[in-house]
């Protein structure tokens, strides 16, 4: 349980931002922050389909709620920025209750393909509406926020979610909800033989998935300073499922692996021009062909194997009850 | 034990991040040497069109560095592919600029990904950003400090040229349509040909907007099919607007009268049309074919650097932007920076490229061009059908 | 309204439908041999595409060997695809591979674009002309009356397959139940191979057939994949008549409502009607419901 | 006193199948009662019944005195009901402590903000709740697996678990699905005494469903037979193991 491990993660996450602080500044920081950002909507959707098993292909969707939702508090009702991602967040959580009803009945194949759906029409709605700028989307007028304590406040806004949302993800997988949720993606029939309500669990978990999906989305469209639908269309929700899925679904930190690999490798391979594409789709295809734990299913068993003796001992005690 | 994975893995990306480093020199500018960057669609749904663009600058600015570079530096030209996403350009604008130290950003095609990069350089003012082939009026109106454009505006193209269509169709237009792309500036052009049609007694009978790429153009086509208009505004990439004009010859129908934008007087909208639209399409051109005799120049250049590439509508507009770009930098001198180079483009009066009408820039007007040349098509052929207009004022 | 624009959107819907249908046929099949839901199903299509088109109308030969050529092209790729990537399991869960055919579709994605994306939409030119019959001043055109006629032939075919050989046989009982098929003394490894080469080669005819209106470009199948799995979903996936008349139904709804409820919003306005049969009938539109199980 | 749980005429028809057909079970508080018959008598769609996943087409069904039918299935927990499954139904990548706390999910109050803010009263309610599993792992001999991942453990020790998970809360009828499948003579007896002690300390009372009738000997206090979906015969253990009918439906089916 969390108490003093938990308060050593965030003391050391505190000092890693202190020291990327010191090291790192302009674009590499930005793309320190994209990595953020996506880790904190990897996060959102590792609930639904790391935790609940409810495959959604629509995280994209939520994202793109977050972004627009900033950007349409800010540009039309003059909302300041935090204020504005808020409403954002807090109206995507209830996207999510409606876009959560269609899982109460369906599953896997059906269930990614609906909400595949839903992220497009978004796309194509925002798309169509001069009220969200239509195709070109939305410009945000973040250059002063941008600017502010040099270009720090972003960074540290971002992380700060980020850990908010990784507390929020702890919580919620290690609490009765979480249990909760596993048992309805273990069986369902049995999960309501115990009193789980299913439908309560599936729209939570929606709920709470787009929440952190839109707080991801508006920092986006604040710290890339625009709205714009091809940002958020069907290509977003497939790389956050792949940063899911590569970072090791349903592992707590999984999120912030996967959300590394799917912003460090194209941006390291930049230089191979075309190529680079090819590079990431190749190593996409190994690790979740290799890896059907992710990389943080690798890191932990070559982190089990390397501590041999601990796990002798519990398959001891595992033995001695037997008798 | 997660925890000092996680750890260990913060430390791992501080290390990565920390190897990228900052420079913090003079941008883009040393010796011997000139950077300059760019964004545009090398792959995705307009790559055909736009990539071209790119090849005609750099063969123009290869020429011009193998005769020995502007006043003794050589060009480098360094373009990122944005694949025709608003993001991707920003990102890339971003990285250019913070990153790269570029001194300017240079060429880029296409509405969408010029505009999102106008937008962060709203937040860049002193950086130059020169000749994106993008028909929106935000580049330039109002005037911004770095900004300069080549291809006048859709609105300026409909102004200039739809009201000489009209009057010279084989017949005079009762009812008219719009069918346009959804791109940025989308409204002001339908707002200006709806002006146009209306000052010249045509009633509109159909106004469509659709997606970039639409796969199917089918359902417009019928639809326009119902309602019969006699003269129609095409709005579409070139490859969409080929797309557009086969599906009509499926369909068995076309308007009496057909006005298309610059995209429409590009090669790769026309060979696949063929002769189809003989005689009843034109559009508004910017810079000279690459069948005109001037065009040579920049045809050889292009076959030195890209042997494979076909000379086209936008190898020539990026040669023709290349060419004004070279001037500007020879006339900022040897002591080059990046006011020095606004301030010369500001002052080039009646610049004679020979590809296009003369150049001109002023401090209070950064579009460079004022006149579009009415393309027309016979044989399957583009032709000139008479001199540079420009709109009724 | 008026009667030639309803005939004309009709038609044009049901084409639209019958490459709904093909692909969505293509991709119920994988997803009932293998439970994989291929994502990479369209981009397959577009690979073989651009092959066939850059290369083997290129060859000396006559469009029937050509055809006979590029089917067996699009069949390899797509059982080397099975073999390479989908067949070495490891423990992975069905989950796993549908994410393997979402790295696929990426890959493939990267490879053309690689490729062939400086120069796309390449046109091309069309198994039929550009042109059309006008019957009493209803135009039908060449290439709308060709893909009824392939597509026709095609289903046909792929019917009696089903219901008639030993291959559609075993395909059928690995369907109904992969591990009673196994158990049956079926191959069922063989059968998703069979399968995938099947589909494979369904899914090249569907993007050779759209190419030449479309142009050929790296996009070429993503706008038809969703419709097919949307057609799939529809239709039900545990009956294959179901997916095609679920195929033919979003096409027709799709063209009528860009007709006449309104073009831009004609996919929302579809996906409305997916979510609203799903909501109603989870199994599909054409599958009865089952009582569900401990 | 009324029985603790009281089927009439319960009738259950699948499609064209029968699967019960007219069966009666009254059992009161505190009993321990087998159910028992031939692979497809029905056994699992009677439990499947009371748990309310099978809706039977005709007959009456109450516990404590009201009419379960007016029950959704997820209330059953709150009511007392706690079941374990034939074939395993736990969740594999979570510890066995986790797994047992599924059974308490019914019994906390809480809502969602204080589980997510993850401290105060929440947190507090986490830690009894786990105090709770923990003794009800004692019993079984599972304390030391309690952080071990569930998969992990012997199929033995995984119906341990499942029992665990049914009994945590504390029920007053337990109802168990072959508990005794794939645990050693060892451990089956092991568990009848794990059975007969907590019927004693937690006043439970237990529907047991089983193919071994030995099992029940010296456990069970009446035990029903089921074949085709209908009772042919109650009584005691012993009474039921020499009944003639219950012999032929054996018999008749032996493998």
């Amino acid at each position: 349980m969390i108490p003093r491990r938990g308060i050593l993660a965030v003391l050391a996450a505190l000092v890693a931002l202190f020291v990327v602080d010191l090291f790192v500044g302009g674009y590499p920081r930005y793309i320190l922050t994209l990595w953020l950002i996506y880790s904190l909507s990897a996060l959102g959707l590792n609930l639904v389909m790391g935790f609940g098993r409810l495959y959604s292909l629509g995280h994209g969707g939520f994202m793109l709620v977050g972004a627009y939702g900033t950007a349409v508090a800010m540009n039309h009702w003059g909302f300041p920025a935090p204020l504005a991602i808020a409403f954002a967040a807090a109206f995507a959580a209830i996207v999510g209750v409606f876009v959560g009803l269609p899982a109460i009945r369906l599953r896997h194949f059906s269930l990614a393909i609906v909400t595949f759906a839903f992220g497009i029409t978004l796309f194509q709605l925002v798309k169509s509406f001069a009220y969200t700028g239509g195709p070109l989307g939305m410009f945000l007028n973040v250059t002063g926020l941008q600017a502010l304590w040099q270009g720090r406040l972003l960074w540290y806004a971002a992380a700060l979610l980020a850990l908010l949302g990784l507390a929020m993800s702890y919580s919620v997988t290690s609490s009765r909800t979480g249990r909760a949720l596993r048992m309805i993606a273990a069986n369902e029939t049995v999960a309501r033989s115990f009193g789980i309500h299913l439908t309560f669990y599936k729209l939570t978990a929606f709920a709470l998935a787009a929440l952190l999906g839109a707080l991801a989305g508006g920092m986006h469209a604040l710290v890339t300073g625009i709205a714009a639908p091809d940002t958020y269309g069907p290509d977003l929700s497939i790389l956050m499922f792949a940063a899911v899925m590569i970072g090791g679904q349903g592992r707590l930190f999984g999120p912030f692996l996967g959300a590394a690999f799917v912003v460090a490798i194209p941006e390291l391979t930049q230089g191979a021009g075309a190529l680079a594409q090819i590079i990431y789709a190749v190593l996409f295809i190994a690790v979740v062909t290799l890896l059907p734990g992710g990389l943080l299913g690798m890191l932990e068993t070559g982190w089990r194997r390397a501590s041999g003796p601990l796990v002798r001992t519990a398959v001891a005690g595992r033995e001695g009850t037997l008798q | 034990m997660r925890r000092s994975l996680a750890t260990l893995g913060a430390v791992a990306l501080l290390a990565l991040s920390a190897a990228i480093t900052e420079a913090v020199a003079e941008p883009g500018v040393d010796d011997n040497r000139i950077l300059l960057g760019g964004s545009n669609a090398l792959t995705g749904p307009v790559a055909a069109v736009c990539a071209p663009a790119t090849y005609g600058a750099k063969a123009w600015f290869d020429k011009v560095n193998r005769d020995g570079g502007v006043q003794g530096r050589k060009i480098e030209y360094n373009v990122l592919d944005d694949g025709y996403a608003a993001e991707r350009a920003l990102a890339n604008a971003r990285r250019l600029v913070q990153q790269d130290n570029v001194f300017a950003i240079f060429g880029g095609c296409a509405t969408a990904t010029s505009a999102a990069i106008l937008q962060f350089l709203s937040s860049q003012p002193d950086v130059p950003y020169l000749f994106p082939w993008a028909g929106m009026s935000e580049l330039t109106e109002p005037t911004k400090k770095g900004v300069f454009a080549l291809l006048p505006n859709y609105v300026f193209q409909v102004k200039a040229m739809l009201p000489y269509t009209i009057q010279h169709a084989n017949q005079k237009p009762k009812t008219g349509a719009i069918l346009m792309m959804n791109v940025p500036g989308v409204e002001d052009m339908r707002k200006a040909t709806r002006a146009v049609f209306e000052a010249n007694g045509i009633t509109v009978v159909y106004d469509e907007l659709f997606e970039v790429n639409v796969p199917d153009h089918t359902p417009y086509i019928l639809q326009l099919k119902a309602k019969n208009p006699d003269i129609v505004l095409f709005g579409d990439s070139a490859a969409g607007a080929a797309k557009m004009f086969l599906t009509m010859k499926r369909q068995g129908w076309h308007p009496q009268t057909g006005f298309g934008v610059a995209t429409l007087t590009a090669e790769q909208f026309l060979d696949p049309v063929g002769d189809y639209a003989d005689g009843w399409l034109s559009a508004a051109g910017v810079v000279s074919p690459p069948s005109a005799p001037e065009a040579s120049e920049c045809n050889d250049a292009l076959k030195a650097s890209y042997p494979d590439q076909k000379p086209n509508h936008f190898t020539m507009f990026g040669c023709l932007a290349a060419k004004i770009g070279v001037e500007a930098i020879n006339r900022a001198g040897r002591n080059l920076t990046r006011q020095g180079l606004i301030a010369a483009l500001e002052h080039m009066q009646n610049y004679e490229t020979k590809i296009s009408g003369p150049i001109s820039f002023s401090p209070t007007d950064h579009m460079g061009t004022n006149a579009v040349v009415p393309f027309g098509v016979k044989n399957g052929q583009f032709i000139i059908l008479g001199p540079p207009l420009r709109p009724a004022q | 309204m008026n009667f030639d624009l309803a005939l004309a959107t009709g038609v044009a819907g049901i084409v639209g439908g019958a490459y709904y249908a093909l692909l969505g046929l293509a991709i119920a099949l994988i997803y009932r041999t293998t439970a994989v839901a291929n994502f990479a199903q369209g981009e397959l299509g577009t690979l073989s595409t651009f092959l066939v088109v850059l290369y083997v109308t290129r060859l000396p030969l006559g469009p029937t060997v050509q055809l006979a050529v590029s089917v067996l092209i699009a069949a390899g790729i797509s059982a080397f695809v099975y073999i390479a990537l989908l067949r070495a399991r490891r423990g992975a869960d069905a989950l796993n591979l549908t994410v393997r055919t979402l790295g696929l579709y990426t890959l493939i994605h990267a490879v053309t674009l690689y490729f062939w994306g400086a120069n796309e939409p390449y046109t091309m030119a069309g198994l039929f002309a550009a042109g059309n019959i006008d019957i009493a001043g209803f135009a039908l055109a060449y290439d709308q009356i060709g893909t009824l006629v392939i597509a026709g032939v095609l289903g046909l075919a792929l019917f009696a397959l089903f219901r008639f050989t030993r291959v559609g046989l075993s395909m059928r009982s690995v369907a109904m139940n992969p591990e009673v098929a196994s158990l049956l003394g079926i191959n069922v490894d063989r059968v998703a191979l069979v399968v995938w080469m099947i589909a494979g080669a369904i899914g090249a005819l569907v993007a050779m057939l759209i190419a030449p209106v479309s142009f050929l470009g790296t996009g070429l199948m993503q706008p038809y994949i969703l419709k097919a799995f949307t057609a799939a979903v529809l239709g039900g996936l545990n009956s294959f008549p179901g997916v095609v008349l679920g195929g033919l139904l979003l096409g027709l709804v799709e063209s009528f409502a860009a007709t006449w409820v309104s073009i831009t919003l004609r996919e929302p306005f579809t996906f409305a009607i997916l979510l609203l049969v799903l909501l109603f009938k989870p199994a599909g539109l054409f599958v009865r419901q089952h009582a569900s199980r401990v | 006193m009324t029985p603790l749980l009281e089927l009439r005429q319960v009738a259950v028809r699948f499609g064209g199948v029968t699967a019960l057909d007219g069966v009666d079970l009254v059992i009161p508080s505190e009993e321990i009662h087998g159910l028992i018959g031939p692979n497809g008598a029905g056994k699992t769609t009677l439990l499947n019944v009371i748990c309310r996943i099978a809706r039977p087409q005709e007959g009456t069904l109450s516990y404590a005195g009201q009419d379960l039918l007016l029950f959704e299935p997820q209330r059953l927990a709150g009511l007392g009901i706690s079941r374990t499954f034939q074939n395993l139904a736990l969740i594999d990548g979570a510890s066995v402590i986790d797994n047992v706390l599924i059974g308490l999910h019914a019994h906390r109050p809480g809502g969602l903000i204080d589980e997510l803010a993850c401290v105060g009263r929440g947190w507090r309610r986490e830690r009894a709740a786990r105090e709770t599993a923990m003794a009800a792992l004692a019993p079984l001999g599972l304390l030391e697996q309690a952080e071990i991942l569930v998969g992990r453990l012997s199929y033995g020790q995984r119906k341990m678990v499942e029992l665990a998970r049914a009994w945590v809360a504390k029920p007053r009828l337990l109802l168990l699905d072959e508990p005794t499948a794939g645990l050693n003579s060892h451990e089956i007896e092991q568990l009848r005494l794990t059975l007969l002690s907590a019927r004693s300390s937690d006043r439970l009372t237990i529907l047991v469903i089983t193919h071994h009738i030995e099992f029940l000997l010296g456990m069970a206090d009446r035990v029903t037979v089921l074949d085709l979906g209908k009772n042919i015969a109650i009584g005691t253990p012993d009474e039921v193991r020499s009944d003639r009918r219950v012999i032929d439906a054996y018999i008749g089916n032996a493998p």
